[in-house]
């Protein structure tokens, strides 16, 4: 079989005393998909962080490609495509400016041909020419996941990458995750306990205390979303 | 396209996008030239001196204003880290932010000579064009300075505002040298006297240029 | 309507500006110690009081926006803003003009140069923010604001002659109080060419205003048409 | 009956020329909540801030508690309670540094005790001392949501309420709704086809095209989240 | 506890916190006086107009870069709005925002007096002392204008760069007023002597401080 994406040994990640992660072992494989659900400062943005090399864990360690994220080269970041909270985006500039500029310093050969492509993958190519500033925030969002993406990464990461997304918006996120796979990178993406996915080539985890543990479906977990549950709690 | 030329682009671009952002920085060290020269109004002639002293002046408060608009551009939405995601190397980031900030401070210069050269009626001459190689000079290695520590600044809690603290002792040293340099060239001094003080600003750009280029990463890098 | 006012008020104009012409350089005496240039005195100081006047206006205007809110008061205090900025420029240079002959040097930082060159950036950095800014209503107040700081400056720059040691003349009021104004002539000629500069003034602000206010109502008139589709539900 | 909270008369907005909202005629009754839904940039949240005296229509009006939003004196304002995409909170400022500030804001008479109190509703009391900069996105949307209640508001103004919370955030939040409700207050609150909540005291509508309607609930809306339809659409 | 002391109090605990506006407002005005004594090193004795005028320059500088900070301050997450959205009055808004600029600039005076000291070798004394109101009115005043106009500049595409194109030109009267005093302060004149200046400056603040009050609502408007 070949080897791991993503591996890391007793990952653990303190910010001042209190402890985010602790020990840490995980294993992606090319392909793979991993879903970390867990609840708010569980940590997944962190986790994610560390994986993409923004920040040094505390203890342990995890490889990217084999490659420590302390010290990843360009050749190791070029492989890497990272959907954080922030869109990372230029207010000031407009969808298709930073589409291009990013594509640029991705080294890819037709910067403005990819930025038009993904304008239309992700459903904004209406708004090419608007500016970041003045584009709803669903729309930010569609852009950031655009960026994460547009260099065709092996490892795609994506933090809440469904959060302010309308259904379509959704529709069109779940299908890039889905050509990501079908291309052979892998993905991790950090959610709220959505959605609930089967299939042989995703793993779910939970991230709770610190720990990262296979996930085990609580009805109201899957379901916090849906009316269901709200209605509930609205006429209690 | 290189990261670098894109990197310059973009900003370049977004400076633009600013408005007039040229004729505002005319207009800046118009300010400062208009400032040093009320308050010196009466004071004394106005001389070499103080027309070196101005367009000093004029450099650091466009090397401030320039270097952290370059960098805190980049705040926004964090930009800042989706570029050190990019597979670009920090030297290059650098480099590009080093010459958009010269070239803003290049262009501050140009205009506060026109107008040191209004306001203290200097004539045009070969002690001007003397003047000119001491700015560039003064401008690049500010530049250098101020944008690596803005790089710093831009993170720390302090934002923009520390960057003039920590900017002063390391720019001092070529500050002097540059304003010695610039009174005697206006006072007409030939090109060897001032010689010793451009020694000391060129290798003060090189030392923090190369500087820059090697500290960068680790000054705009998160963890 | 208006349109027939604008042709008066430039015939008015053409008219003023020859006699004014004749008086300031044949009626008016050669005044005794300077001379010739001295004549620039009747062009230079109508314009200085058109200038203030129209500084005045865009002031004024730029408050009863702030108050009233209504988009044809911005248009008058911007087009005020800017007429007044031609004329200011035009007391600069014929101030300058004047200067090289007399003080043997085109600039001094004499304290009436100072503040009237101030007078002058001020306005010019509130152009530069209308430029720099786009057409809202945002603008309109960031504009009216400074507009009405900025008039500050005009009583400084009449006092400054009166307030700090000078070498330019203070002839109308003179510092002892009364005119030094020898020959009545030359009050005359003042007099003729200063209505002839505020014809001038009032002219040219009229044709900015009317083509400011076009350029507001074109701008509304497109917010109705593109209203009118969006009620009818088509983009 | 009693006066309407909210009401606008032929709401429309434009940005440059392009109409986002169009002669939205709507009515709010006290202790009414009304739900906007709509896709990205429908414009919910150009309503909100409309609502909110953040922004001023471009034609017709918005009349909060009969008063113009154009001109809401600081009596008005005091009512309103806006949570906005930003979350208006102070990076530097730990989380009940920002709640004070806000609490005195409002001219609350016990600004410390009120910021305890909420940072206890939403579940924040154990990162009360945390700077804003250092918690987490739900958090931090945990907080907005504190400090735009902070003030009981008798109009709440919800932009995407439930978004990046965990299933304890989105209960909070519903909760937080209900109590609104049974204080009398009114609440708007924007989403994107979730909750699809029953109940008499709401009413859900649908924001398209800028024109605002009754929400008819497709099937794929209301379970956009839900495991299903993503799963369906990651497997097609 | 009113509007004006929570919002002053916030900004000088985000101050405190690390913002170092102060600190880097100092090192600012360090720099610009020691650009002013290098370029004067051996030409001529450092009299009082040349200390009045390092000291009125470095306020001037220091004094745009403080106003902008206190304002933008508020940009992050949106802040500003939710200001906005509070039941408070723009003008206690504006007051609060203008006691934070006074004092950051206060101390950046103070500062700057002493180095003024040092680097003219001056000596303590009355004179010294009588220049204290008068740069304490300087300050007001400029930062009762600066910080009006930030609200502006700051949300202008021009940005930071149109703020001193604004600020300085409306304050200059004063400035001017300023330095001939503080110039006659330490050259020794009697308070009478430099009255007639406080009077120019004093007016020009309530006008300032005034218009600011007025005015702010429609500067910091969002709309
Ligand atoms: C660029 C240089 C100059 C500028 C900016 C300037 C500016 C002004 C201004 C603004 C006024 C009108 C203010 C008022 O009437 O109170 C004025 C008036 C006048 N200027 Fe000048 N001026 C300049 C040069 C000169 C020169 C060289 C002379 C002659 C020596 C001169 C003689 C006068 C006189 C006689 C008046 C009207 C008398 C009075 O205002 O009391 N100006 N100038
Ligand atoms: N820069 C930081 N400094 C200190 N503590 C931090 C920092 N960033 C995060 N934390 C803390 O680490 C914990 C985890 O944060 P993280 O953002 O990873 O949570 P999360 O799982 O992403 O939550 P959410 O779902 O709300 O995004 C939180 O308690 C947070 O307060
Ligand atoms: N400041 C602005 N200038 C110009 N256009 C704007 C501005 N703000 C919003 N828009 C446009 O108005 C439309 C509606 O924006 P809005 O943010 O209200 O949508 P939304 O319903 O909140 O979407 P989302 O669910 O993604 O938040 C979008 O097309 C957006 O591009
Ligand atoms: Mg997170
Ligand atoms: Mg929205």
């Amino acid at each position: 079989m070949s080897a791991p994406v993503v591996e890391t040994h007793k990952l653990s990640m303190l910010y001042g005393q209190s402890p985010v992660l602790r020990e840490i072992d995980f294993k992606l494989l090319p392909g793979y998909g991993a879903f970390v659900i867990g609840g708010n400062g569980a940590g997944k943005s962190t986790l994610l962080r560390i994986l993409a090399g923004m920040a040094a864990p505390t203890a342990g360690g995890a490889l990217i490609f084999g490659r420590d994220t302390r010290r990843m080269s360009a050749r190791y970041r070029r492989r890497i495509g990272m959907m954080a909270h922030q869109s990372f985006l230029y207010p000031n500039l407009t969808a298709r400016e930073n589409l291009e500029f990013y594509a640029a310093l991705y080294g890819l050969p037709e910067p403005r041909v990819s930025a038009e492509t993904w304008l239309d993958k992700v459903g904004m190519a209406q708004f090419a020419d608007a500016r970041v500033r003045a584009v709803s925030r669903g729309m930010e969002q569609r852009l950031s996941a655009a960026r994460a993406l547009i260099a065709d990464p092996l490892l795609v990461l994506l933090d809440e990458p469904f959060a302010s997304l309308d259904s379509d918006g959704a529709a069109i996120m779940a299908r890039l995750i889905r050509e990501a796979l079908d291309r052979g990178a892998s993905v991790v993406a950090a959610m709220h306990g959505v959605p609930a996915i089967a299939g042989t080539d995703f793993q779910v985890f939970e991230l709770a205390r610190g720990h990262l543990g296979p996930f085990t479906p609580k009805e109201e977990e899957t379901t916090a979303w849906t009316g269901a549950r709200i209605r509930s709690l609205l006429h209690r | 396209m290189s990261p670098f030329a894109a990197v310059l682009r973009k900003d370049l671009r977004l400076e633009l996008r600013g408005g007039n952002s040229t004729l505002s920085l005319v207009a800046l060290s118009l300010m400062v030239m208009a400032v040093m020269v009320f308050t010196q109004a009466e004071a004394k002639s106005h001389d070499a001196e103080s027309a070196a002293a101005a367009i000093w002046i004029a450099m650091v408060f466009s090397g401030v204003i320039g270097a952290t608009r370059v960098l805190t551009a980049e705040r926004e939405n964090g930009c800042i880290r989706g570029l050190l995601l990019c597979p670009i190397d920090p030297a290059g980031l650098y480099a590009a932010k080093l010459c958009a900030a010269f070239i803003f401070m290049a262009i501050a210069e140009a205009a506060a000579m026109l107008m040191m050269v209004l306001f203290f009626n200097l004539d045009f001459g070969v002690p001007l064009l003397r003047t000119a190689p001491i700015l560039m000079l003064g401008a690049l290695g500010f530049a250098a300075a101020a944008t690596l520590l803005a790089a710093i600044s831009s993170r720390t809690r302090a934002g923009d505002m520390i960057l003039p603290i920590l900017a002063v002792p390391i720019y001092v040293p070529a500050l002097i040298a540059g304003v010695r340099a610039t009174a005697a060239a206006l006072g007409g001094a030939p090109m060897g006297a001032i010689a010793q003080w451009l020694k000391i600003m060129v290798a003060f750009d090189i030392l923090l240029v190369t500087a820059g280029c090697l500290l960068f990463e680790y000054a705009a890098r998160e963890d | 309507m208006n349109r027939n006012i604008r042709t008066i008020v430039a015939a008015a104009t053409f008219i003023l500006m020859i006699a004014a012409l004749f008086m300031v350089f044949d009626y008016a005496p050669t005044e005794a110690d300077q001379g010739i240039v001295q004549r620039i005195f009747y062009f230079h100081v109508p314009c200085a009081w058109v200038a203030f006047a129209s500084f005045g206006i865009a002031a004024l205007s730029g408050i009863l926006y702030l108050w009233l809110g209504d988009r044809i008061w911005d248009d008058l205090e911007y087009a005020a803003a800017e007429t007044g900025m031609v004329f200011c420029t035009l007391v600069l240079v014929t101030g300058s003009l004047w200067a090289k002959p007399i003080w043997g040097t085109w600039w001094t930082w004499d304290s009436r140069l100072t503040t009237t060159f101030i007078l002058w950036l001020m306005y010019g950095g509130y152009m530069m923010m209308r430029a720099s800014a786009d057409d809202t209503a945002q603008t309109a107040r960031f504009g009216a604001v400074i507009a009405i700081v900025a008039a500050a400056d005009v009583p400084v720059v009449i006092a400054s002659v009166r307030l700090w040691r000078t070498i330019h003349p203070a002839v109308i009021v003179t510092k002892e109080g009364g005119h030094g104004l020898e020959d009545p002539r030359m009050v005359a000629a003042l007099l003729v060419s200063l209505a002839a500069f505020t014809a001038l003034y009032g002219w040219l602000l009229m044709l900015r205003f009317a083509q400011l206010r076009a350029r507001t109502r074109l701008g509304a008139l497109a917010r109705e048409i593109a209203l009118a589709y969006a009620a009818a539900g088509d983009d």
